[in-house]
């Protein structure tokens, strides 16, 4: 005998798609969106991505190596997409302290309080983002106005997001057709001319970065899909019944954080259903809450939150719909 | 006294006067369903719900022992004789005389006794790589070292040590619940009667192979020879399948089978050293 | 034109090194060994002894209950010993160790190449030949092929699938066999249909082997009720349960066995030894075996004596790379890991794989990141994540619930975990586990 | 027991709220603050300093199947004495607890210690086992509205020390349970060591 | 002494000592508490008219009277005198529309209608947020409630920047900020048709 | 509209658990299995609307009257106390499926704090009878959502590498409190 040989239950074959390689999929089809946002909203667009996603990583190996002393993980990507996901919600002119904040929320409460990669029940950046929302709500609320590549950070010029706009007016009275006019029209919306969070203003940057993951099947169409329409139907409903208070589908459509929700939060796979069918339920339920809240609540947008609430429902979801299985049952004497 | 006051006063009286009637109808209707000393012996176990009583929980094992008439066959290893005293006290018995036990890992083949002849790389579960082949080594009987008794261990009291890849029981912690025993898919470990100081003599193999292919793959296999059968003066070693046994109640630790064994397979553990012996990596065992 | 089953199911690279290398005939070894338990069921019983001469074809050890067979001496010569040896199970077993004199067979069995085609036995002859020839499933479970061809009281059997699918990546011997012994094999699908009393037979293959197809779909224009029935490449389409549903539509019920629809699976190999045995009343003492792997240099087809040793197998195919970290019996997806190679091939031996250490050791295992990637490629619609960690964490009356017993272990979740879990490892043992439980409450 | 570990184990061995988790309503209402988390506390040391003591005088009194109802009327009367009393001379500390006042009567500690301890031992331990019992609550309470103060507010008992505000969460519902899980996990891994 | 066995007898009795017993220390301890609850809950109001009106001499409480909002109700409003002479009004408004609903003030007129200042007397606003209408801020670091001292509601515009007037919004408070301009409003108009201008 | 409005309230901005804090023991220690949340929740609110109704009626026909309305913690709790000792007995007479199904829930909802408080909340927010129904409904199914929730979270994490630190209550705990900040997006519905 030569050799000592490795002995391994079957099968002996792995597909060559690992956790990593998802991760960085994640991260390449992010880019698109980064580069709108750096063309958008300049030198804070990359400042505030870099603190992000250093710090979500620096968290997860602190915690691991000082805390629970177990293996660090943190190359397995997924901190980092976390990170460039908490940054692409803050607005671009959060200061540096706030960011560290809330990678402290999203990666050490959301995330390794729960076991890390695979067990937390909630989206660790969404949860950091309105943990920041909430407790900043000044600071996170100030959102700078996009123009050429600027190299200012903090001193940069706010404005209200679109959204914003429409439900300040509403509450004040005003109709949404003069609004309307105060806002970037629907094209210049997707292309991302508009205040708001740094990367989820380019609809069309995250729909490319949508495409590339679906072309790579990182992800399935289920879950944007049925969000999308569904905030399409009920905003389409709303409006056909009183355009007078109510926008029209495409603004909800591209304003606010839906196509970032859609495509890269919600889709999240430790957090989302596990059936196709679960998966629809779980959009649809994103689509409406964000509705509510962004029509009804106090909270000009709702996305975040929808996304959260839903995420709470994914256990009973899993535990309540299950894929068909193969062959009905059959009694055995 | 003020209207206020005596008002509270009727009140209070009325509301207390229909509270203990509606209750003591009710505690005449539906009498104590549960024996209350099953409350008081479950408080006396000490809540480890390790199952080494046999019984899914305390709670199930206070059940049990409210319920049978005598302690034969019940035991709490956990507590031991303590707390099968305090519960002889509850239900009024005589506590049957336990000996306390030990688990003690039967087998010794290390790297270096035991050559590898195969690397096992699936999910790190004993019963799993049972459930696979016959062993990373020669030996298909031995420690297959993935550590399943050390999980199964409530009490902290294994670890798998990495320069021998065997498990290790710490004496002291062991309770002798009989988790890891059950665990094991090899059946090496065993519950032998806890002597003074710690002090043991078994036989660290469980190879049933004939002697040829047992030494072939171990070292320290036992080869069944039968010497420290013939040796033991208070017959308490038998040889059955090739593998000699040492009862750990006959035993009196006499220690005359420990050098006769040609491959060293019999082990002593605890007593102060006699002479030096070479190379007897099991010593590490105990501390 | 195409079909194929619903739901689940991967496409891992087919490597079909071996698919144009016609079979060749491996010289009979110095000795061999044979041991006493190549089937499912009880092992058979040893009726010769040390020093017995034997004849290639003899009976060396006898069924020993219903759901066991005959083993039959591969080679002529003298019985050296009985004795324990580690086989392809990994496990130590009883064997009859022969050393070769010459090649002399029992006279009654037909050594010539002619096809016959005319059936003469009867249904039970062929049944009672099928046992005595000590024939098994080659299909991977070695499952005894007389208790197949046997419908049990209450049910009847309108159909006959024969599973040429081979969808497991590297194995080429079914192919080839459907090549080379298209004729033959028909003969024993029709035998096939006639001990069970069926008029139709459909034989499955996969779209990679365009030949096989055509081959025997022209062949089968002579056998009456035959068709050939083209399938799409998907692993794991050759589980008989797949089969099925792809070929018919019928579903099996979960819990359930195929003659429950009404239909038995048998593989192209158990249909060709079907016809040795009855036209040729030769027993299962020989079978193709492919050996393969990217780091072989000669991989081929062998036709191999039982009992051969599995390094002969290798050296005949240019030998043990040095390199060689893992050797797999069987395919890739759920063939076994040897842990020695001095092993005998068995009857349920269909190849030899071989990889180099880079690519046999698998990689870290990561928390599961709930993708559903495993449950998306499961075919029993299971959720593979979900029963692998219930077991891991021994929570059996759940698993049970999730019917962890409808895992066919075809790894394909394990195949496309991301984190790389080793899902299908803990599945088995909660699957085994769960099972033994039931039959425990079941005597109790 | 000794009196003195009867009355220190409800500091950190058997914490009403951060190891037994009873009492977990007004561990989280009440300590937006540090003050208002100690008052709490206080009131709750009150009623369990007040219904042990008298449980424990009449524990011959009360016949076994009447006891939880006689139990309740006991600590009733003494919540019904602090929410007056409290009213009428600490009015801002009244209104900051609000409901969870009247509430403390079903606090299972209170409930619980009757029950478990004062029916059963004397009145001097039963003593110096409220006292232990509901100053560990009442530490507790304490320190958990510090952390949420100082953290939510910047400020520690009223006194604020950055300008602006502190992380909102902390003095919000969230960060109240995030900051007592937090807390009883510390507590879990101390009492371990 | 033994334990009293479970008769319905026993049971009874215990249970009506210990109610009597408790009645008997609570009806003593609600007498006692009776007179300083009602007193705490007037010194309060007091309080918060003092806070809103210059220096006076009456008590307001006793010469409260209701004055219509128009909108259905009635508002308190509490006149302060120095001697003879009216020095101001507090009147008791309120808004619905706070983040959490309602929202109580003291809002304190001179007798011209300017406002002197209000106090915030019952709220449910998010601590952070909302909180930041009730601090009274000092010249060099004015709070909320300060821009509102002085101003006479005649021809400083009642509402927030954002809807046109000329009050400054708390940062991300806008709703709290925008219901108290509103409930002060809904108190100057209560004044002013009231006739007491 | 309203009631609607009311419903909403209870059960989504102002739930009782995320957001006011009452019952939050069971909610911690009843959330262990799905299937006894939803047993639990069924009995809570069965009881807090029998209790709100109950205590309601006592409380304007009895001690308002009387001018004891400083008895109302006492009386409620000793009502409450005998109603679910009732509503047990009834139970184990008329349904053995439902006692079975709610039985053993009984007794800890004595101690739960929501439905002493509740019924201390209808007074204090003026609601006549129907109102106090309506929201004692409401917010048991408040209440009971978010035991649901937590008891699917829960039984999940079961099944995840929770920290041992972390394990039972701290973790139930962070997890509310998320829970709790998701819900707040609900703040301004009503
Ligand atoms: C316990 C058992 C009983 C079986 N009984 C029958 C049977 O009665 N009829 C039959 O056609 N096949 C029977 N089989 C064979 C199965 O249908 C199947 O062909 C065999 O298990 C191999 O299938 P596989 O390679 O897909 O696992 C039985 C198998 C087992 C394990
Ligand atoms: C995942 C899986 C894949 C299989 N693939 C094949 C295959 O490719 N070819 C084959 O003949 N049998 C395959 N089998 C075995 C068949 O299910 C079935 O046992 C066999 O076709 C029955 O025929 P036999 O009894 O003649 O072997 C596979 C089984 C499983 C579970
Ligand atoms: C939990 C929470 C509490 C809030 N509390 C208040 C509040 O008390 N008062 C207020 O005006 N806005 C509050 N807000 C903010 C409003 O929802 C709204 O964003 C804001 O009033 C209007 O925005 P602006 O002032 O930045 O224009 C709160 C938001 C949240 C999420
Ligand atoms: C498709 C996809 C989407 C993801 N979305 C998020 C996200 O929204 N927020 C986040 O923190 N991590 C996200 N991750 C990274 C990772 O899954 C996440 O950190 C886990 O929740 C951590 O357990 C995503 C990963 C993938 C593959
Ligand atoms: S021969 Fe004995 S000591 Fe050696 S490995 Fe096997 S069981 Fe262990
Ligand atoms: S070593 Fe074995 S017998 Fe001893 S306590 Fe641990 S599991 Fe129980
Ligand atoms: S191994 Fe079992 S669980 Fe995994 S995919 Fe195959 S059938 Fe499904
Ligand atoms: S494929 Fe792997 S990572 Fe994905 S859900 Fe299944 S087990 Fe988890
Ligand atoms: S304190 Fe509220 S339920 Fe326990």
């Amino acid at each position: 005998m030569n050799n000592i040989l490795n002995v391994s239950p079957s099968p002996h074959l792995s597909s060559p798609e690992t956790t990593r390689r998802l991760m960085y999929g994640v991260v390449i089809a992010l880019v698109p969106a980064l580069a709108a946002s750096i063309y958008y909203f300049g030198m804070g667009a990359i400042i505030v991505t870099l603190t992000s996603v250093l710090s979500c990583v620096a968290v997860e190996y602190l915690v691991q190596k000082f805390i629970l002393k177990t293996k660090p993980s943190v190359k397995d990507g997924s901190a980092v997409v976390t990170g460039l996901l908490l940054a692409f919600n803050v607005p671009s002119n959060l200061p540096i302290w706030i960011i560290i904040i809330g990678a402290i929320i999203s990666i050490g409460v959301a995330k390794m309080t729960f076991g890390g990669l695979g067990s937390n029940p909630f989206n660790p950046a969404l949860v950091g983002r309105v943990f920041l929302l909430i407790s900043f709500p000044v600071q996170m609320t100030s959102w700078p106005v996009p123009s050429g590549f600027r190299t200012g950070y903090l001193d940069a010029v706010t404005g209200a997001t679109p959204l914003g706009i429409l439900t300040e007016g509403v509450k004040a009275g005003e109709s949404v057709a003069s609004l309307m006019e105060k806002v970037p029209t629907h094209m210049q919306l997707f292309y991302g001319y508009m205040g708001g969070s740094m990367g989820e203003i380019a609809a069309a940057a995250l729909i490319l970065g949508g495409i590339y993951m679906l072309w790579k099947k990182i992800i399935s169409w289920h879950i944007p899909v049925s969000i999308l329409m569904s905030v399409a139907l009920f905003t389409g409903i709303l409006w056909l019944a009183d355009p007078t208070i109510y926008a029209d589908p495409g603004f909800h459509l591209l304003t606010g954080g839906i196509m970032l929700g859609a495509i890269f939060m919600a889709t999240d796979y430790v957090t989302s259903p596990m059936t196709h069918k679960g998966m629809i339920i779980y959009g649809v339920g994103i689509g409406v809450i964000t509705v509510l809240i962004r029509t009804w609540g106090a909270y000009p947008e709702g996305v975040s939150f929808a996304i959260l609430i839903m995420n709470a429902f994914v256990p009973l979801l899993n535990m309540y719909i299950k894929p068909k299985r193969f062959g009905k049952e059959v009694k055995h004497g | 006294m003020s209207s206020t006051v005596l008002l509270t006063i009727a009140m209070l009286s009325v509301l207390g006067l229909l509270a203990a009637m509606i209750l003591y109808f009710v505690a005449q209707k539906f009498k104590v369903v549960e024996d209350p000393r099953i409350d008081l012996v479950n408080e006396a176990l000490p809540g480890a719900n390790c199952g080494g009583c046999g019984y899914t929980g305390c709670r199930a094992f206070a059940e049990a022992l409210v319920k049978s008439t005598s302690f034969e066959g019940l035991n709490c290893p956990v507590g031991g004789a303590d707390t099968m005293g305090k519960v002889a006290v509850i239900l009024d018995r005589q506590p049957v005389a336990l000996e306390p036990k030990v688990a003690v890992v039967r087998c010794n083949g290390t790297p270096d006794n035991a050559a590898r002849t195969s690397y096992y790389d699936g999910a790190m579960s004993c019963r799993i790589a049972h459930s696979l082949y016959g062993g990373t080594t020669g030996c298909h009987y031995g420690c297959f070292g993935c550590g399943d008794c050390v999980l199964a261990c409530k009490f902290d009291a294994m670890y798998m040590d990495p320069m021998t890849e065997l498990p290790v029981i710490l004496d002291d912690k062991c309770v002798a619940c009989g988790a890891c025993v059950k665990e094991c898919p090899r059946n090496i470990i065993e519950l032998r009667k806890r002597n003074k100081k710690d002090r043991k003599i078994y036989v660290s193999c469980v190879n049933k192979d004939k002697g040829g292919p047992a030494r072939k793959a171990c070292k320290v296999a036992c080869i069944g020879c039968g010497k420290c059968v013939k040796v033991c003066p208070y017959d308490a070693i038998t040889m059955d399948n090739n593998l000699a046994f040492i009862d750990s109640y006959k035993c009196k630790l006499c220690r005359k089978c420990v050098p006769e064994c040609p491959t060293g397979a019999i082990l002593e553990i605890g007593f102060p050293v006699k002479e030096q012996k070479p190379a007897e990596p099991a010593e590490a065992i105990t501390d | 034109m195409f079909k194929t089953f619903p739901k689940g199911g991967i496409h891992p690279p087919e490597n079909k090194l071996t698919a144009d290398k016609p079979t060749v005939i491996l010289p009979v070894p110095p000795q061999v060994t044979v041991p006493v338990s190549q089937h499912i069921g009880a092992p058979a019983t040893p009726v010769v002894e040390k020093g017995a001469a034997v004849l290639a074809g003899q009976v060396i050890a006898e069924a020993k209950g219903f759901v066991s067979t005959n083993i039959h001496s591969p080679v002529s010569g003298k019985v050296s010993k009985i004795d324990t040896v580690v086989d392809t199970t990994g496990y130590k077993q009883t064997a009859v160790i022969i050393d070769v004199e010459g090649d002399e067979w029992v006279t009654t069995v037909d050594r010539s190449s002619v096809l016959v085609k005319e059936i003469t036995l009867t249904r039970e002859e062929i049944i009672g030949r099928c046992r005595q020839c000590g024939l098994v499933g080659m299909g991977g479970a070695t499952f005894p092929t007389h208790i197949k061809l046997t419908v049990p009281a209450g049910k009847s059997c309108d159909m006959v699938i024969i599973n040429g699918v081979e969808c497991e990546p590297y194995l080429t011997s079914d192919h080839r066999l459907m090549l080379e012994k298209g004729a033959e094999v028909l003969t024993g699908v029709t035998i096939i249909m006639k001990a069970l009393g069926v008029e139709r037979a459909v034989v499955g293959i996969e779209a990679n082997k365009p030949d096989a197809i055509s081959h025997l779909t022209e062949l089968a224009k002579d056998f009456k009720g035959i068709t050939v029935q083209p399938l799409k490449v998907k692993y794991p389409q050759g589980g008989e349960k797949q089969l099925i549903k792809a070929c018919t539509g019928r579903e099996v019920p979960s819990g359930g066995l195929p003659i429950d629809v009404g239909v038995v699976v048998q593989n192209v190999g158990t249909a060709f030894a079907v016809y040795e045995a009855v036209q040729k009343n030769k027993p299962l003492v020989e079978r193709v075996v492919t050996v393969t792997g990217k780091s072989v240099t000669n991989p081929g087809n062998f036709l191999v004596r039982i009992g051969t040793p599995v390094t002969a197998l290798i050296e005949a195919a240019g030998g043990m790379p040095d390199d060689t970290g893992k050797v797999v019996n069987g395919g890739p997806m759920m063939g076994k890991a040897l842990a020695i190679t001095e092993v005998p091939v068995t009857k349920g031996t269909s190849g030899i794989l071989l990889f180099p250490a880079a690519a046999s050791r698998r990689a870290e295992v990561l928390p599961c990141i709930r993708c559903g990637k495993c449950s998306s490629a499961c075919a029993m619609g299971l959720e593979p994540w979900l029963i692998s960690v219930l077991s891991e964490k021994g929570m059996w009356d759940q698993a049970e619930k999730e019917k962890i017993t409808d895992c066919m272990e075809c790894g394909a979740c394990t195949y496309t975990c991301p984190a790389k879990r080793p899902l299908l490892d803990y599945i088995r043992l909660g699957k085994s586990t769960v099972i033994r439980m039931a039959r425990e409450k079941i005597t109790k | 027991m000794n009196q003195v570990q009867n009355f220190t184990k409800g500091f950190l061995k058997e914490n009403p709220i951060l190891v037994m988790v009873l009492g977990a309503c007004p561990a989280l209402a009440t300590t937006s603050s540090m003050i208002n988390g100690l008052g709490m506390g206080l009131a709750t040391t009150f009623v369990l300093l007040g219904s042990n003591t008298v449980v424990s005088l009449m524990k011959n009194l009360i016949p076994d199947k009447v006891r939880i109802p006689a139990f309740i009327v006991v600590i009733a009367t003494f919540v019904t004495i602090v929410d007056l009393v409290m009213n009428a001379f600490v009015p801002s500390l009244y209104e900051a607890l609000g409901i969870f006042i009247p509430l403390i009567v079903v606090n299972c500690i209170v409930l619980g210690r009757a029950e478990a301890f004062a029916s059963k031992n004397t009145v001097w331990s039963s003593v110096v086992d409220g006292a232990g019992m509901g100053l560990g609550f009442t530490a507790a309470l304490g320190v958990l509205g510090a952390i949420r103060e100082i953290l939510g507010s910047g400020a520690i008992g009223g006194f604020k020390f950055i300008s602006g505000d502190g992380i909102l969460v902390f003095i919000l519902a969230p960060g109240a349970f995030i900051a007592l899980g937090y807390m009883i996990a510390i507590v879990k891994k101390i009492n371990k060591a | 002494m033994a334990k009293m066995q479970s008769s319905l007898k026993n049971m009874m009795f215990s249970l009506t000592l210990i109610s009597v017993g408790a009645s008997a220390a609570l009806g003593f301890v609600y007498e006692m508490t009776k007179e300083p609850i009602a007193l705490t809950a007037l010194n309060k109001k007091l309080d918060a008219i003092k806070q809103v009106v210059p220096e006076f001499t009456n008590n307001p409480n006793d010469d409260m009277f209701m004055l219509p909002t128009g909108e259905g109700n009635s508002l308190e409003v509490y006149p302060a005198r120095s001697g003879e002479e009216v020095v101001g009004y507090a009147v008791r408004s309120y808004t619905n529309n706070g983040f959490s609903g309602y929202i109580g003030f003291m809002v304190g007129f001179l007798p011209d209608g300017t406002i002197y200042n209000i106090s915030v007397l019952e709220h449910k606003e998010t601590p952070g947020l909302g909180t930041k209408l009730v601090p009274e801020g000092t010249p060099e670091k004015p709070e909320f409630k300060d821009q509102f001292k002085g101003k006479n509601p005649a021809e400083f515009s009642l509402k927030v920047k954002k809807d046109g007037g000329s009050v400054d919004a708390i940062t991300a408070a806008t709703i709290s900020s925008r219901a108290f301009c509103e409930g002060v409003q809904r108190a100057y108009n209560t004044f002013e048709k009231g006739g007491l201008k | 509209m309203e009631f609607i409005l009311l419903i909403i309230s209870a059960i989504l901005v102002n739930n009782i658990v995320l957001a006011q804090f009452l019952g939050v023991c069971p909610f911690l220690g009843v959330s262990n299995k799905v299937s006894t949340a939803i047993g639990m929740s069924g009995a809570v609110t069965f009881v807090m609307v029998l209790a709100t109704m109950v205590t309601y009626l006592i409380y304007t026909y009895v001690l308002v009257p009387l001018g004891i309305g400083f008895m109302q913690t006492i009386a409620y709790i000793l009502v409450i106390a005998s109603l679910v000792q009732m509503v047990e007995i009834i139970l184990k007479k008329i349904s053995q499926p439902l006692y079975q199904a709610l039985g053993i829930f009984l007794p800890l909802i004595t101690t739960n704090c929501a439905v002493l408080g509740v019924a201390i909340l209808v007074i204090k927010k003026d609601y006549n009878l129907v109102e106090g129904i309506v929201y004692g409904a409401a917010t048991a199914i408040g209440f009971g959502l978010a035991l649901v929730i937590l008891a699917g979270i829960r039984e999940q994490l079961e099944l995840a590498d929770v920290p041992s630190g972390m394990k039972g209550a701290p973790i139930a705990l962070v997890t509310a409190g998320i829970l709790a900040l998701a819900f707040m997006g609900f703040a301004g519905l009503v």
